[in-house]
């Protein structure tokens, strides 16, 4: 009979299958979870603006806030990125603007909204009351557009950065097409740079083949954070009526099914750049936020889950606040691009 | 009015014909008043392939009981998810979502529901009743198995029936009835909730009678909360959203 | 009271609720089915190869057939895409693997297979039985790799054709980086052409900014037919160890989270060259299926699903000849790009 | 071995502790021999999380009744979604398969389960007492709550318990029990399923002892039928997959 294995060598890949059991032990062993909160350091920093914790709401999913009012005690998160705002109104696409799709849905909104003065004059003095950051979600077809609208965010005085969405897949011009290419992607951060001063933080397409090479284009030209990612461009058929289901054919796609792309992008681009990256897409649960930070985030950004459990992102930070004293994290930043 | 999240309780799930079911949910807390017109958000945990909620009318109201109920045609993998729970089983929703109808100026009103479109149209009944309105109920389906617990009604209005066989009530659609040919001109408002067709129907009939009509949409929704800006609809006055400005509209305002 | 509504135009935007009840009652206007399915033409042609009908296993997800045995009668099929098939012996990467992710999986196998001599001497020998048609799916690392493959297949009695294989992310050389650059993928493709004088199909690669311009790309280089999708390049994280689930950091995304992508890709694709499309990409029922023959692929591949229901290109298959049946359709040509 | 898809039926799912059920599943046709060691790909139909099959070895079979089970832990969705399977509902199953457990040289063997590892023991400790052997089976748990129907095995072989924290049982791991200084040479086999160092240290043990070890192992899986080539184990001999050539190794063969 043979015996030629060393004793001290890993004999062979097998399942450790007692990780969900070590779990559960350190899980009794917190008696007094809260009493452990209290030295738990959540803030973090994107540029300039200090973030009491690392959990935001994503643009287009969260209203101005107010529509989650009812549920949650919003100033609990670390930022609110508001719906899209353009220089101009802009009545959106026409229904059906959504489709379910697996863990997932499509949609082509289209940056419906009242454009830029409405927003300072009659949205701003809502919102302006929340402690918390607001940060408003920039969108246009020109680069004049982007400009106009940032400047002019640029005195509001609770509104300390911008994102700049050059990635939306659901307008005819601009949008995406911004994103998708170093030139554009680097051009419009520059103008946009020249007139705005405070945070500015840029949204990353994923629809491209190097997703890293933008980022780092967008660096150069200033940009002071990037968000990774926006929606992957899609499509649904109602194979009953033989047609698209969306007006617009094609559009957004959110939610769980896309995660481990927008995992990976996270991972790469943060690799690629110095600024920091604000992670999102298909974030549900505490879990994968603290992924989307092992992955290389410095913050994350929840979208379509709070349409599934609009108290979502609060039990996210609870969720993380667990993660942490389980694991005897005392400063999230420990976590960020902590990849073993 | 204030929104709320909260796991109900399944008292009972009462298949009432192989399509139809009424589930019946108690609350856990006590119940806020909820409006005829509106609806709740369904988590639907029990399906793998049903990811976002699913909104349904608010079928009927126990106070007392603490317990609302939600009538459901199952048309594909959420509401045939819904169909199979049972007693005990949680279902979270949140609601009460949306607008409501409105009252008529007059005491009558005709309430008119095709298929399971007639769910909201139960609450309105009673509430119009206990107001001291005199609220008629005009049922339409396909076949008899389409005209969904007509008895219900009865408390609170006449019940007319119409079907496209000719199974059950009258032959026709619902505006072939013949209250359209009699006292139509008596109602000061139409309420209806149905298939596209019908409700474009129910809309023409309104306008050449010059009755305020108002209909309720069932435009497909991602968040039910005002949110997302998925549900829109066009008005003259520009984008609504169904479920925060809606799901009931006044036909006029429609384009 | 206003009565401005004119009788005859849409009045408004509202849902069409009836669709279902409609679909119900032609089902039940179909007595007998199965008269009817002896007057439905299926088959469709992918350059030369005439596929009985359009459903075919993807590679890499129903070995060589042999596996499905027990569960299908294998010879229904359109055909079979074997797993891929490199010059020399590979034993892919390490475990693990496979991550599951929602509503899809990643996969890291990295082409594990024993060669393109062990595939002509070992396993042809006993999948040339099959009365359905073997596609080899060619990989490799070089050039010169693929075109040796490909050199030897050429002769094979029941090969009829080849699946070029430019776009697997889990491979260090070639792999992918074939399949993301126009010159690349035209470079490869036309040394294969010089070789292969059959069928030959090119897999491309959906982590691209413009899958269109790769379709015409390998298109001018002599491409008989694309395949639309491989996997999207994703990752996984175990957040409780901190570290990532693949031995290979990054994995190939499958399964019905991608379905959306794909469908996209496949109608961009269609509508840019001239030769068949085959989609593929999230395929688990008959509907998924009709919806990518509307897109305007030619004939589908089901991969991920088969893991979930062994059977399920069978049922795909059965569930297309009912809605052919259903829809008045005599000739599945009919439904290839037929968007309303 | 020929492999089946079929709906079973859940005849009753028995809840051992808050962690531990055994699901009974009766089969619509006769049932196919199943060998000690062979598992189940199991689809899990109501958990809007799970989409792969989930592999669970076979625990234990009736051929009588047509009733296999399942031993499981809940440690996630898809297990947790099982837990709350009632009689009468259905589970689909693609199975038997995998290799299985050889026969022992001598007449006495150890089979070892470190928590639900245990599960493929049951069939197996059956299997060699009805062929004449003599199985001792040591069952190993965290705590007394880990250690799950210990008295199944007691008709078939004597039955040992080792604890971490000696709440039941010797204190300490398995390979610390007794039996490995007293008689642990009168075994011709040593069989363990469990976790990754649990088995490693009875690898181990059965490696300086020169007596043959098989251990079933749990690497995650695609298809389960041999088709993805996601559940490869390096051996001495190249890749081998965990689900055609496995889940039984003999651990002398595996790097
Ligand atoms: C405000 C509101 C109130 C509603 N009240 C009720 C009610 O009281 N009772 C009831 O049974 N249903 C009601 N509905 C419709 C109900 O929401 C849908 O039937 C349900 O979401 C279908 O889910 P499913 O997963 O079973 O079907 P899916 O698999 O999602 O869809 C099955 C088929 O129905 C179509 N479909 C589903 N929902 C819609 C929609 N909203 N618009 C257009 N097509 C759709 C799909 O395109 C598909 O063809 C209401 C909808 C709204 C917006
Ligand atoms: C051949 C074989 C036989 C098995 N027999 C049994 C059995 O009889 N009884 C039983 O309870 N379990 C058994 N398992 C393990 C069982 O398959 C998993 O526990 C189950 O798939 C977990 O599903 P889940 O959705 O609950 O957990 P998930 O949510 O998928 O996972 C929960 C946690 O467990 C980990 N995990 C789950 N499955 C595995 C795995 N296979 N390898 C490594 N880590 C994993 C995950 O990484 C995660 O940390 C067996 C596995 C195999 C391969
Ligand atoms: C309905 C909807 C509307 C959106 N609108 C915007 C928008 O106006 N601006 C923007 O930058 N992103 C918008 N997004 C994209 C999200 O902010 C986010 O990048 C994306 O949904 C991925 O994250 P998720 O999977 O968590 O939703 C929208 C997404 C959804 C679902
Ligand atoms: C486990 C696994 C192995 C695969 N191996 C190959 C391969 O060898 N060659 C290839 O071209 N594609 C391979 N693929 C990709 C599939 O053929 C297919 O393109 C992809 O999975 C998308 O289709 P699906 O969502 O239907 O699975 C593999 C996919 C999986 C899941
Ligand atoms: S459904 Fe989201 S705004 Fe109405
Ligand atoms: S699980 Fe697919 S080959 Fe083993």
């Amino acid at each position: 009979m043979e015996t030629k294995l060393p004793a001290s060598k890993d004999l062979f890949l097998i399942r450790e299958s007692l990780n969900s059991t070590d779990q559960d032990q350190n899980k009794s062993e917190i008696e007094n979870p809260k009493s452990k909160i209290t030295m738990l350091d959540l803030s973090v920093n994107v540029h300039k603006l200090m973030l009491k914790n690392p959990v935001m709401s994503a643009s287009g999913t969260f209203g101005y806030g107010i529509e989650f009012d009812d549920f949650i005690d919003v100033n609990r998160l670390g930022g609110i990125l508001t719906k899209a705002c353009t220089s101009k109104n802009r009545d959106g696409n026409r229904y059906p603007r959504m489709a379910e799709t697996p863990a997932g849905m499509l949609n082509s909104v289209g940056l419906q909204n009242k454009g830029v003065e409405y927003f300072i004059n009659t949205i701003y003095p809502k919102i302006e009351h929340y402690d918390t950051h607001i940060i408003v979600n920039v969108s246009d077809s020109t680069v004049e557009g982007y400009m106009e609208v940032a400047e002019k965010l640029n005195s509001l005085e609770k509104v300390n950065g911008i994102e700049l969405n050059i990635s939306c897949p659901n307008v005819k011009e601009g949008g995406m097409a911004f994103g998708t290419s170093c030139p554009m992607a680097g051009a419009v951060t520059k103008a946009v740079r020249g007139v705005y001063s405070k945070t500015m933080i840029v949204k990353l397409s994923p629809n491209v083949t190097n997703i890293a090479e933008i980022a780092k284009a967008v660096e150069d030209e200033g940009a002071d954070s990037v968000s990774v990612i926006n929606t992957l461009l899609g499509m649904a058929i109602d194979a009953e009526k033989r047609r698209p289901i969306l007006s617009t054919i094609t559009g957004g796609l959110s939610g769980p099914a896309i995660k481990p792309i927008a995992l990976r992008m996270v991972w790469q681009v943060s690799k690629a750049v110095k600024i920091p990256v604000i992670g999102l897409g298909g974030i549900s649960n505490a879990t994968d936020a603290i992924e989307f930070l092992l992955a290389g985030a410095t913050a994350i950004q929840v979208g379509t889950a709070n349409f599934i459990d609009p108290q979502v992102c609060i039990k996210i930070l609870d969720g993380i606040e667990e993660y942490c004293n389980r694991h005897g994290v005392k400063d999230i930043k420990e976590l960020i691009g902590a990849l073993n | 009015m204030k929104k709320f999240i909260h796991d109900f309780e399944v008292t009972h799930n009462h298949h009432i014909t192989d399509n139809y079911f009424a589930i019946y949910l108690k609350c856990p807390v006590a119940l806020p008043q909820i409006l005829p017109g509106q609806f709740a958000e369904v988590l639907v945990s029990n399906s793998t392939t049903t990811y976002l909620r699913r909104p349904f009318s608010i079928y009927d109201v126990d106070y007392e009981k603490n317990v609302l109920s939600l009538l459901i045609k199952k048309v594909g993998d959420g509401t045939s998810a819904l169909s199979k729970l049972k007693e005990g089983d949680i279902l979270n929703l949140i609601y009460p979502l949306g607008n409501s109808f409105s009252l008529p100026e007059g005491k009558k009103a005709l309430l008119i529901g095709g298929g399971v479109g007639i769910a909201p149209m139960l609450l309105l009944a009673k509430f119009l009743h206990g107001k001291g309105y005199k609220p008629d109920v005009l049922i339409g389906g396909r076949t008899s198995n389409d005209i969904v617990e007509p008895e219900k009604y009865k408390p609170f209005g006449e019940v007319f029936i119409t079907t496209d066989d000719g199974s059950a009530g009258e032959k026709g659609m619902v505006t072939q009835h013949s209250l359209f040919s009699e006292n139509v001109k008596e109602y000061s408002m139409l309420y209806a909730c149905g298939p596209d067709p019908m409700m474009k129907a129910v809309a023409r009939v309104a306008a050449s009678l010059e009755i305020p009509c108002e209909i309720s949409l069932e435009n497909t929704m991602a968040c039910g909360i005002g949110a997302c800006l998925c549900c829109v609809v066009e008005t003259v006055d520009g984008n609504k959203t169904t479920c925060i400005e809606g799901p009931v509209f006044d036909t006029r305002k429609l384009k």
